[in-house]
């Protein structure tokens, strides 16, 4: 299975992880994009997350799907959250099984990075000092 | 003829709005993108910025239509 | 905080990731290695592991402290367990936290890989004809 | 002297327990594991496992003494 999700709710990884079980993989390789409280020097107190969730679903989905028919991966599982978001919560899950951990591990940071490079989801960091800003990288 | 633009992120706040609809006199996504970063002062130089055009990136140079939705999409920052 | 435990209990994903939240961090890589129903070619019913629990302690926990001192990862949480699996089973989880992503993955790949090269623990497969056989590879 | 043998996997199963107390006139951990391998009818050849005394991994050619604990470690397959 492959599934790429934009949500507004807060990300549930054991929901999520469920989706992957299969008695044929024996490796599950998975990654949480987390708010962190610090960027570039400056301490961030929430962020926002805006997308252009047509388009991003789109991409989201053909970056899932077209990594399982070129890898080993069986099953790929995708969810960026919107809105606003505190320190601490999860912003992206990628979760990844199959047969063996190369493929997992390899296919995962694949999809965490063609996301960041990809998907039309943008970032508003606000700053302690009340000042923010969207994150045009 | 009639275009709708749509604005994320940074050109969103500075335009002060999502969406607008503007007449325009030719097809030209540029000349398009100069006018709207002059009207609402976007900082984004055009070389930075993807065209969308109905749901899908195309290039700078495709004529626009009428009744087209025109997205402007910044480097985007997500993950 | 870096640990790894050997355990005779189901391996609580959620537990233990709860150690490595810590709003500096960024980025959580983590790895299950699950039972699964086949390797090499024969179907597994279930699967038996061994330890040499001593000296296993120690070798994990230096694979966790030396990768934690190398690397910009902040956290490192390794759990194998012991005893009978079935099939779906979590026999080995490893999860990592750092700042940013490309040394959460990369540490987390190295730790699992590590582990399955230098920890004194052995797999007994017991098959669908009822035979089983210790695996030295 | 007496040294102590602890046995895991294939080998535990080869000989039918997880220790066993044994007296030797000699202090070479080759010829130890040589006369065990026989006795059980163990298949790893020697070069395939790493000599543990004492809870270190040492190497084949360090002397025994008199009550040391002595693995014969097979090749580990956890993960």
């Amino acid at each position: 299975m492959t599934r790429f999700e934009l949500t507004e709710l807060p990300i549930d990884v054991a929901a999520l992880r469920r989706e992957l079980d299969d008695p044929h993989c024996g490796a599950i390789a998975s990654f949480e994009g987390i708010v962190r409280d610090h960027n570039d020097g400056r301490r961030v107190h929430r962020l926002e997350y805006q997308s252009y969730a047509d388009l991003a679903m789109r991409e989201g989905q053909a970056i899932v799907d077209a990594v399982v028919s070129a890898s080993q991966a069986r099953h790929v599982v995708c969810v960026h959250r919107v809105g606003m978001l505190a320190i601490g919560d999860i912003a992206v899950w990628v979760g990844v099984a199959a047969a063996h951990r190369g493929a997992a591990f390899e296919v995962c940071r694949h999809v965490i990075d063609q996301v960041k490079l990809r998907v039309p989801i943008w970032k508003n960091e606000h700053y302690a000092d009340a000042s923010s800003g969207w994150i045009h990288p | 003829m009639k275009v709708r633009l749509c604005y994320f992120a940074s050109l969103r706040d500075a335009a002060g709005t999502a969406t607008e609809e503007i007449e325009i006199g030719h097809v030209d996504a540029v000349r398009l993108y100069e006018a709207a970063a002059e009207r609402h002062g976007f900082s984004l130089p055009r070389s930075r910025l993807r065209l969308v055009v109905n749901g899908e990136i195309v290039d700078w140079s495709r004529p626009l239509q009428a009744e087209d939705e025109v997205v402007f999409l910044p480097p985007v920052s997500g993950g």
